[in-house]
């Protein structure tokens, strides 16, 4: 059982080992939507949410794989559940308000198969969260990658009206940004350390 | 006639059209440039004084370094060199001056040309760049060589003008020898010591430190210099200075035995050289007088979470890079009022 | 479509083998459709354990395990997976040989499986694998398929190998491993941090853009 | 014991979600034209405009609702309509390719600068500084506003400042129209051969102290031209392309050549009694 | 004006440029002579340009109506010298399109004496009358913009005036205009403030004066006669604060939505040349023939404010005054606002104000521009808050739509500050003026459309 | 397609639907739990001979081991594995004596969560082994932790002595300035990774702060272990 507070859980998850800049996960969205302040929004609350959902299904199918004694299904099990949810989800937005599903519902295929949220189940798992940890945990992820997501788009949409060489345009230039905001966020090593 | 032919010719000529105003008023954004570096000089002499020849050789190093690359860069990508617009030294002193004075010399010109290709270069050059270039090397080389970077020099030692630092002339291969002498800066020896030190010291800058960062008297002097011809947004070290005082204050008197005073916090380390002249970096500043409060209050509460509870003994480099970051945001999020469009304004973003 | 071969002299064997359609098959996730560097697929992975050249190899063999057997086996099940219910059964059968690799390299080393850590398991939202499956097994022969998935596959461990052994050799100053510098070399730590991993990845695809320029021009 | 523990578990787990996305794909469905995607998909994705249609989506939902035909993307090559009217099977709806036309010929070999223009080299910026500095208060600045508008590439300025249209590549898509601050541009059908290449409302000499090839409003076009082709209107010949003469009569005696007949290979064909242009280069001085 | 109010007598930002009335401002007005060529282009005012009424080769007396208003939104064109109509056709005019307009041959040696009309009496006449009465006149804002008066004074129902301001501020460098009227033409001056009073219906006057023409105001202030509700305000010197927005909040705090009407919060603006006009004018029933204009600059021998007949070609007026042989740009207007002038044929027209001549090598014109470095020189310039930096940005990378819909563009008046004060030398006025030329021709477009 | 037709095709492709889906599944566990049977009793022997290194290199002189599980204030020896419960390991020598009992510990170090395993001697009461067990600690510079031996000389020897009502430690562990060491209960920290090395000795503070004292009141039982 890990006793961590909720409050180290969170910083941890934003600041200190955020998803994205630290720990490398949920690149290809990181890259590919990150060139629209809005859809970075967007995308940055659809992938906290479906976090929370897929966070939920890992925690109960870990129980529950635990009862029965097979948790060499978990990774599987994990994967399918919460491609399945995701896409009922999906389709249910659609059905209900289409104008939710145009705020957030066409990022939802996108975040099935995003690193992030396979990571947050198998993490979660690992460090063995209760149900409270895991929702905090969950949120924090999806605030971290929200964090990192809008701080990029602002920067590229500024960058939208620069010049830069035609070498660096486009992916090389995201990476390069990502790289320097990586730095930065070194500052928050070590927090509450001590 | 002789005047009338005089006309004639008058009329034969061309005129040269141009669009309103047809005055311009005289600053160019090369003297800015020049009189940031003027402002700078005096940090850099004393820097010179106080750590001797080590100190001179790094300031040349990460200079010339920063206006080689500049100028190679725009020779490959066919552009007109632009190293006469004086930035690209700018960026080489101030790398230098937030560099240990017996930093390798080798490193401190990777510093330099990681500088400026990266911070600058990769965005399009002078005015797009998001991050302060130098502070982009300085970051590049702390995460790099976390030791040489951490191993200071002491100041005033009594051989400083004849010889030179071991650790200066390191090439590549070699392990950076140490003098024997790792003193520790005013706020690393608070942060694991909790040894405070005196605020006289601090600003007059008989401390040890980052070259340029220990007299905190004339970077205030270069400060005002710049702030009174107009060439430095004065709001940004203000509302730095004075949200790290009053946090710190507050936390000073709620438990004096674990925080530092203001005044310590304010003089040591690199907070006075970042204020003044990395903050205020136009081009990674907000350009609104609102937006510039705002990125100078958040640059100052980072450095105060930083240095207070984060890992590392200083944080100015990571809050002003982080404030580099936000600063694009505040231009989109803060506008002045329009003249004309009533109290609420536009809807500033859909 | 074949791989130019500007040699005049070279012109026989290896045209002839260019040419032919299956090696191209193979030969087109070399460089052309490289999944890292043209397709940029696949970042998650690359970035993360490309620290070291060990570890970026180990990498990109389980990876081309798995995409080698998902695609044999969704090649020949392709006319069997309704339409609807596809993606489900892909992630199924992705996931079942991730969970299959992840065993094998504990069991063959704990050290090496603590080095990979989390991202073995997550080879399987490796966007590159399902995008294969769903792009090129499933539509086609599984001889094809296999060409395919290995021809991918080396180019993943091609890009990983790229990476780790720039990173390893300047942030360990060894390479698999073996020192390379003298002792005292002082290594640049960022290149094994996050941030290195980043700028090695953007120097890495700055290359192939000015190569592609090249070629281009 | 394990293996049957795990295969009741994955295949329940696995049935169970079969039956909610099969109820879920019965319940929850919400249908969508598959073919606009696919129709989508054929089109060339260059958002051009062309079509009146804000982008190429919105074209291909007219298609597949019917509004329109094919033939509309002024983008697409005849066998891309082809393909797509037979995918959604129906008529291409073909029509004849317009192309974008300039209405001057005065490049800086023949036309007057009076003034030096500073500032930035768009004609757009130019055009509201005393309208550009050039003499005919008309002409083509000649700073390219068309040729960077053009998506097609098919716009290049010449020599002489002056932006060809290459007609192969032109597609109509109306850029250069809106582009233009002295509305020079115009789209035609490539059929109208006879072409006005002037827009100088003055006449007489007061056009060719300006501009060597600028139509001095003689009336001799018109005069040659059978039955009411042409008409003097504003002090510039009007065509009237409904009657489709197919005639180069009207040309052969413009004494400046500002009436030309466009030929698919030798391009702008001059009248034989036309005036040899006589300066030769670059020319801003020489106020008359 | 307390210490603590916090209505500081003048608008927020702005810029300070060189003022260079010096050379002009004690130099009274002179009358200028005649030309023996006047061209007349129909287009001298905002609005419908005036339809001629006079054939070629009818000849007519000073004073005669030569052209009558085009609409509501247009004034007549009066005959500012007695001569021969030689043709009429296209003319030259400073925006550099020809347009229609007169050419006028003046008789040699002509007493050049003036028609007298039909008086208004700002006494007996209604508000009405008094309106006619200044459109017949011709008279225009004399300022610069040339707005047609008499559309300005009319109050839309349901507004009301609380204050008229004539406005004396000329902010614009080299321009003494405004100034010399001031001091010369007090009685007319105050004469027309009578007639704009009665127009308004505003219940008192202020005039705006800047710190600079100290004298001018002096004397406007002992001149006021007994009774008239009207005052002198003095307001520091600070350009654009000739702009009616800005002179509206120097003068009586309030703003002027944007997109509107002074008349919207209770002001009307009067140029003060406009206002002696009418003053000289409506007594008389007279038409506009001739303005004050400072010729000035460094390329000029005989500086000085002249008294010059509307048509009077540049070229002539520059012979007479002695240009230099290295003239290589002359202004219409003032430095800051004013047209660069490309031709020399172009005439003296009711809005011209001021003609400034610089020789080569006076005007400094960067020669580099630099990259924006985001100094926020612009921003803290702009009179009315706009971000012209990113302005700048967008319309360089011509995102026009942007730029109107959440930057204001529209709002911009062109005043040239943040031009004038950029480090990076970047022409920010012209790329706004071409963007908005083209947002207008696009959402006209669009009209169109549908 | 009329409308009948379609329901059938309909039903047919719910019913392929359901059957592959289920299909691929059970296939997917055969092959999951097959290579899991194969794989398992190996990795189990890797993953055992590393944590029993580790116990090894912590505990000096200790020749076998008995794990046990420490709830409460309540020691209960176990075999096998055991999931999400505190564990002790006790060292015994060739004579079955106790030597030493190894403890794991964890706590925030600079980069993430540093999990250390340390030895014990109850009879010295002092820290006789240190082993890091997991740690991201900046390379080349916190991850000295590891490896730097001046600093692992550090718990060759630590004093970790109970106080007198045998509550807690007398004197917490902390960690100094390199070469300020004076105290037997003080750990010589790194030059250039201070914060590691004092978080090192913060999770060592910590850990036998709370486990020490748990143990002192089961001394009895270790001491009944060891005559066994």
């Amino acid at each position: 059982m890990n006793q961590e507070s909720l409050w180290s859980i969170f910083i941890n998850a934003v600041l200190i080992n955020n998803f994205v800049l630290a720990y490398f996960l949920g690149i290809c969205p990181f890259l590919g939507v990150s060139g629209k302040m809005e859809t970075a929004t967007k995308m940055g609350g659809a992938v906290t949410f479906v976090l929370v959902i897929s966070s939920l299904c890992a925690y109960g199918l870990h129980s529950l794989l635990a009862a029965i004694g097979a948790p060499y299904l978990e990774l599987i099990s994990y994967i399918v559940v919460i491609a399945a949810t995701v896409q009922l989800v999906e389709m249910f937005i659609k059905k209900v308000s289409p104008v939710l599903f145009n705020a957030l519902g066409i990022f939802l295929p996108l975040i099935t198969t995003n690193c992030v949220i396979l990571a947050l189940a198998l993490f979660q798992t690992n460090k063995g969260y209760n149900f409270v940890q895991c929702l905090v945990y969950a949120l924090a992820s999806g605030a971290g990658f929200t964090l990192a997501l809008v701080l990029m788009a602002g920067i590229r949409e500024h960058l939208d009206l620069a010049e830069p060489p035609n070498i660096v345009k486009g992916t090389v230039l995201t990476l390069m940004i990502a790289g320097i905001l990586a730095l930065s966020f070194m500052g928050f090593a070590g927090l509450g350390s001590n | 006639m002789q005047g009338k032919s005089q006309i004639q010719n008058v009329f034969k000529k061309t005129l040269n059209i141009s669009t309103s105003p047809h005055l311009v008023r005289g600053i160019g954004t090369n003297d800015i440039m020049r009189n940031v570096v003027w402002a700078l000089l005096p940090t850099a002499l004393y820097a010179v004084y106080a750590f001797g020849l080590s100190a001179l050789l790094l300031l040349v190093t990460s200079t010339v370094a920063c206006v080689l690359t500049e100028h190679f860069l725009a020779k490959k990508s066919k552009q007109p060199s632009t190293i006469s617009d004086w930035s690209a030294v700018i960026t080489g002193l101030l790398l230098g001056l937030t560099l240990p004075p017996n930093f390798p010399l080798w490193m401190a010109f990777l510093g330099g040309i990681v500088s400026i290709a990266l911070g600058k270069f990769v965005f399009g050059g002078l005015g797009y760049n998001v991050f302060n270039p130098a502070l982009v090397g300085r970051a590049f080389l702390q995460a790099a060589f976390p030791v040489a970077i951490t191993t200071w020099f002491p100041v005033f030692s009594p051989d400083r003008f004849s010889s030179v630092s071991v650790a200066t002339s390191t090439l590549p291969l070699m392990e950076p020898a140490t003098d024997g002498f790792t003193g520790a800066t005013p706020l690393s020896a608070f942060k694991f010591d909790h040894i405070s030190t005196d605020t006289y010291d601090l600003a007059m800058g008989f401390i040890t430190g980052s070259t340029g960062e220990t007299c905190a008297v004339l970077i205030i002097l270069g400060g005002i210099y710049l702030a009174v011809r107009k060439m430095l947004n004065w709001h940004i070290p203000v509302s730095i200075l004075a949200t790290v005082y009053v946090l710190t204050a507050l936390l000073h008197f709620s438990n004096p035995e674990k925080y530092p005073t203001p005044e310590f916090m304010l003089f040591s380390g690199g907070l006075m050289l970042g204020a003044v002249f990395m903050a205020t970096d136009m081009v990674g500043s907000p350009i609104t007088t609102a937006g510039v409060w705002i990125y100078g209050a958040l640059i100052g509460a980072l450095v105060v979470v930083i240095r207070l509870w984060g890992g590392l003994p200083e944080g100015v480099m990571y809050a002003i890079l982080l404030g580099n970051a936000v600063s694009p945001h505040l231009d989109n999020l803060i506008r002045p009022r329009v003249y004309g469009t009533g109290n609420r304004g536009e809807k500033v973003r859909g | 479509m074949s791989i130019q071969t500007t040699n005049k002299a070279n012109e026989g064997f290896w045209d002839k083998l260019a040419s032919s359609p299956s090696t191209d098959e193979y030969m087109k996730g070399l460089f052309r459709e490289n999944p890292v560097f043209v397709q940029v697929l696949g970042m998650c992975s690359t970035l993360a354990v490309s620290n070291t050249a060990l570890n970026g190899l180990a990498m990109g063999l389980a990876t081309t395990f798995v995409l080698l057997m998902s695609n044999i086996l969704i090649a020949s099940l392709r006319n069997v997976i309704p339409k609807q219910v596809r993606i489900a059964s892909y992630l199924l059968i992705i996931a079942t040989f991730v969970t299959m690799t992840d065993y094998a390299i504990q069991a063959i080393s704990v050290e090496l499986s603590k080095a990979l850590g989390a991202f073995i398991a997550l080879i399987v939202v490796n966007c590159q694998i399902l995008g294969r499956a769903e792009a090129f097994a499933s539509k086609n022969t599984v001889w094809r398929s296999i060409l395919d998935a290995l021809g991918m596959g080396t180019g993943f461990i091609i890009a990983l190998l790229c990476l780790g052994t720039v990173r390893e050799l300047l942030g360990n100053g060894s390479i698999f491993g073996i020192p390379v510098f003298p002792d005292s070399f002082q290594e640049w730590v960022i290149m094994i941090l996050p941030p290195g991993g980043f700028f090695m990845l953007a120097i890495w695809l700055m290359v192939f853009n000015a190569m592609k320029q090249r070629k281009a021009v | 014991m394990s293996v049957l523990i795990s295969l009741t578990a994955l295949g329940g787990l696995t049935l169970l979600l079969a039956i909610m996305l099969i109820w879920a794909n019965k319940k929850l469905y919400v249908f969508e034209d598959p073919r606009i995607d696919t129709v989508e998909e054929m089109l060339p994705h260059a958002n051009c405009g062309g079509c009146g249609f804000p982008g190429c989506r919105p074209f291909a939902e007219a298609l597949v609702n019917g509004k329109v035909l094919p033939g509309k993307c002024t983008v697409s090559t005849d066998d891309g309509k082809a393909k797509i009217a037979s995918y959604l099977g129906v008529d291409v709806g073909a029509e004849e390719k317009w192309v974008a036309r300039l209405a001057c010929a005065g490049g800086t070999n023949v036309a007057l600068n009076r003034a030096r223009y500073n500032g930035v080299k768009t004609c757009q910026g130019a055009a509201l500084v005393s309208g550009g500095g050039k003499g005919c208060f008309w002409g083509c600045l000649g700073h390219g506003d068309c040729e960077a508008v053009c998506d097609f590439d098919a716009i290049t300025l010449n020599a002489f400042s002056l932006p060809v249209v290459d007609v192969t590549k032109c597609t109509a898509c109306g850029d250069c129209v809106e582009v233009c601050p002295k509305d020079l541009f115009s789209l035609h059908p490539i059929s109208h051969r006879l072409w006005v290449n002037c827009k100088n409302l003055e006449h007489g000499d007061e056009v060719l102290e300006d501009c060597q090839v600028g139509c001095t409003a003689c009336g001799k076009c018109a005069m040659d031209a059978p039955g009411n082709l042409i008409s003097m209107i504003n002090n510039l010949p009007v065509v009237n392309y409904s009657l489709n003469h197919n005639t180069q009569v009207p040309i052969q005696r413009c004494p400046t050549g500002a009436i030309v007949w466009l030929d698919d290979k030798q391009g702008a064909v001059k009248g034989t009694e036309s005036k040899k242009i006589v300066r030769k280069g670059e020319r801003l001085e020489g106020f008359s | 004006m307390g210490f603590f109010n916090f209505h500081t007598n003048t608008f927020k930002h702005g810029v300070h440029p060189p003022e260079h009335k010096d050379e002009t401002n004690k130099l009274p007005i002179r009358q200028f002579t005649f030309s023996p060529l006047v061209i007349l282009p129909m287009a001298q005012h905002l609005g419908a340009p005036s339809v001629p009424v006079v054939r070629e080769g009818q000849e007519v007396m000073r004073g005669q109506l030569l052209a009558k208003a085009g609409g509501y939104m247009s004034v007549p064109l009066h005959a500012p010298v007695s001569g021969t109509v030689r043709k009429i056709a296209n003319v030259p005019t400073i925006s550099g399109k020809m347009a229609q307009g007169i050419y006028l041959q003046a008789f040699p040696f002509s007493g050049q004496e003036v028609l007298e009309g039909k008086p208004i009496d700002w006494q007996t006449a209604t508000r009405e009358e008094i309106l006619q009465g200044i459109q017949d006149a011709g008279i225009v804002g004399l300022g610069g913009a040339a707005f047609p008066t008499h559309v300005k004074l009319k109050i839309p129902d349901g507004k009301h005036c609380d204050l008229l301001i004539i406005n004396g501020i000329e902010c614009e460098p080299y321009l003494t205009t405004d100034h010399r009227v001031m001091l010369e033409q007090s009685d007319d001056i105050f004469t027309g403030i009578r007639y704009l009073l009665k127009a308004t219906g505003a219940p008192k006057c202020v005039i705006g004066i800047e710190a600079n023409k100290q004298d001018a105001a002096d004397h406007l202030a002992s001149k006021i006669p007994p009774g008239m509700p009207v005052s002198v305000q003095v307001v520091p010197v600070k350009y654009p604060q000739g702009a009616e927005k800005m002179l509206i909040t120097a003068l009586m705090g309030r703003e002027v939505p944007s997109g509107g009407l002074p008349i919207e919060v209770g002001g009307v603006v009067v140029n003060v040349a406009t206002t002696a006009e009418i003053g000289r004018l409506l007594p008389h029933g007279r038409g506009i023939q001739e303005r004050v204009v400072t010729i000035s600059g460094p390329g000029v021998q005989k500086k000085g404010n002249y008294l010059i007949p509307i048509g009077t070609p540049l070229r002539y007026v520059l012979e007479q005054v002695g240009a230099d042989e290295n003239i290589s740009e002359v202004y219409m207007g003032g430095p800051m606002m004013g047209v660069a002038v490309s031709n020399l044929d172009i005439s003296i027209t009711k809005g011209t104000s001021g003609i400034v001549v610089f020789k080569e090598n006076d005007i400094k014109r960067p020669d580099k521009v630099y990259p924006c470095i985001k100094c926020g020189a612009c921003v803290d310039a702009c009179p009315i808050s706009l971000n012209p930096s990113k302005l700048g940005l967008l319309a360089k990378f011509e995102v026009y739509e942007e730029m109107a819909a959440k930057y204001n563009l529209m709002d911009c008046f062109e005043c040239g500050s943040c031009s004038y004060v950029c480090p990076s030398h970047i022409p920010l006025v012209q790329y706004f003026r071409s963007s908005k030329s083209i947002v207008r021709k696009r959402n006209a477009a669009a009209k169109a459309a549908g | 397609m009329s409308e009948a037709q379609k329901n059938t095709t309909e039903a047919t492709n719910s019913r392929k639907m359901l059957v592959t889906m289920v299909g691929i599944g059970t296939i997917c566990a055969l092959l999951i739990v097959l290579s899991f049977q194969t794989t398992l009793p190996r990795i189990e022997k890797l993953k055992a001979e590393a944590l029993e290194k580790a116990i090894f290199k912590v505990i000096p002189g200790m020749v076998s081991k008995k794990t046990f599980q420490l709830e409460g204030d309540k020691l209960k020896e176990v075999t096998g594995k055991v999931k999400d419960a505190k564990l002790v390991y006790a060292g015994f020598d060739k004579d079955g004596k106790l030597v030493g009992l190894a403890i794991e510990a964890s706590g925030m170090g600079f980069a993430d969560a540093i999990k250390v395993i340390y030895g014990y001697d109850p009879h010295k009461e002092k820290i006789v082994g240190f082993y890091v067990l997991e740690s991201k600690e900046t390379p080349g510079l916190g991850d000295k932790i590891e490896k730097d031996a001046s600093f692992l000389a550090n718990f060759d020897s630590l004093d970790v002595a109970l106080s007198e009502d045998k509550n807690s430690v007398k004197n917490p562990v902390t960690t100094v300035k390199h070469g300020k060491k004076k105290n037997g209960y003080e750990v010589d920290g790194i030059t250039g990774a201070t914060i590691s090395s004092r978080a090192v000795g913060n999770l060592l503070k910590n850990s036998t702060g709370e486990t020490l004292p748990q143990l002192y009141k089961n001394k009895d039982f270790f001491e009944a272990k060891s005559q066994q």
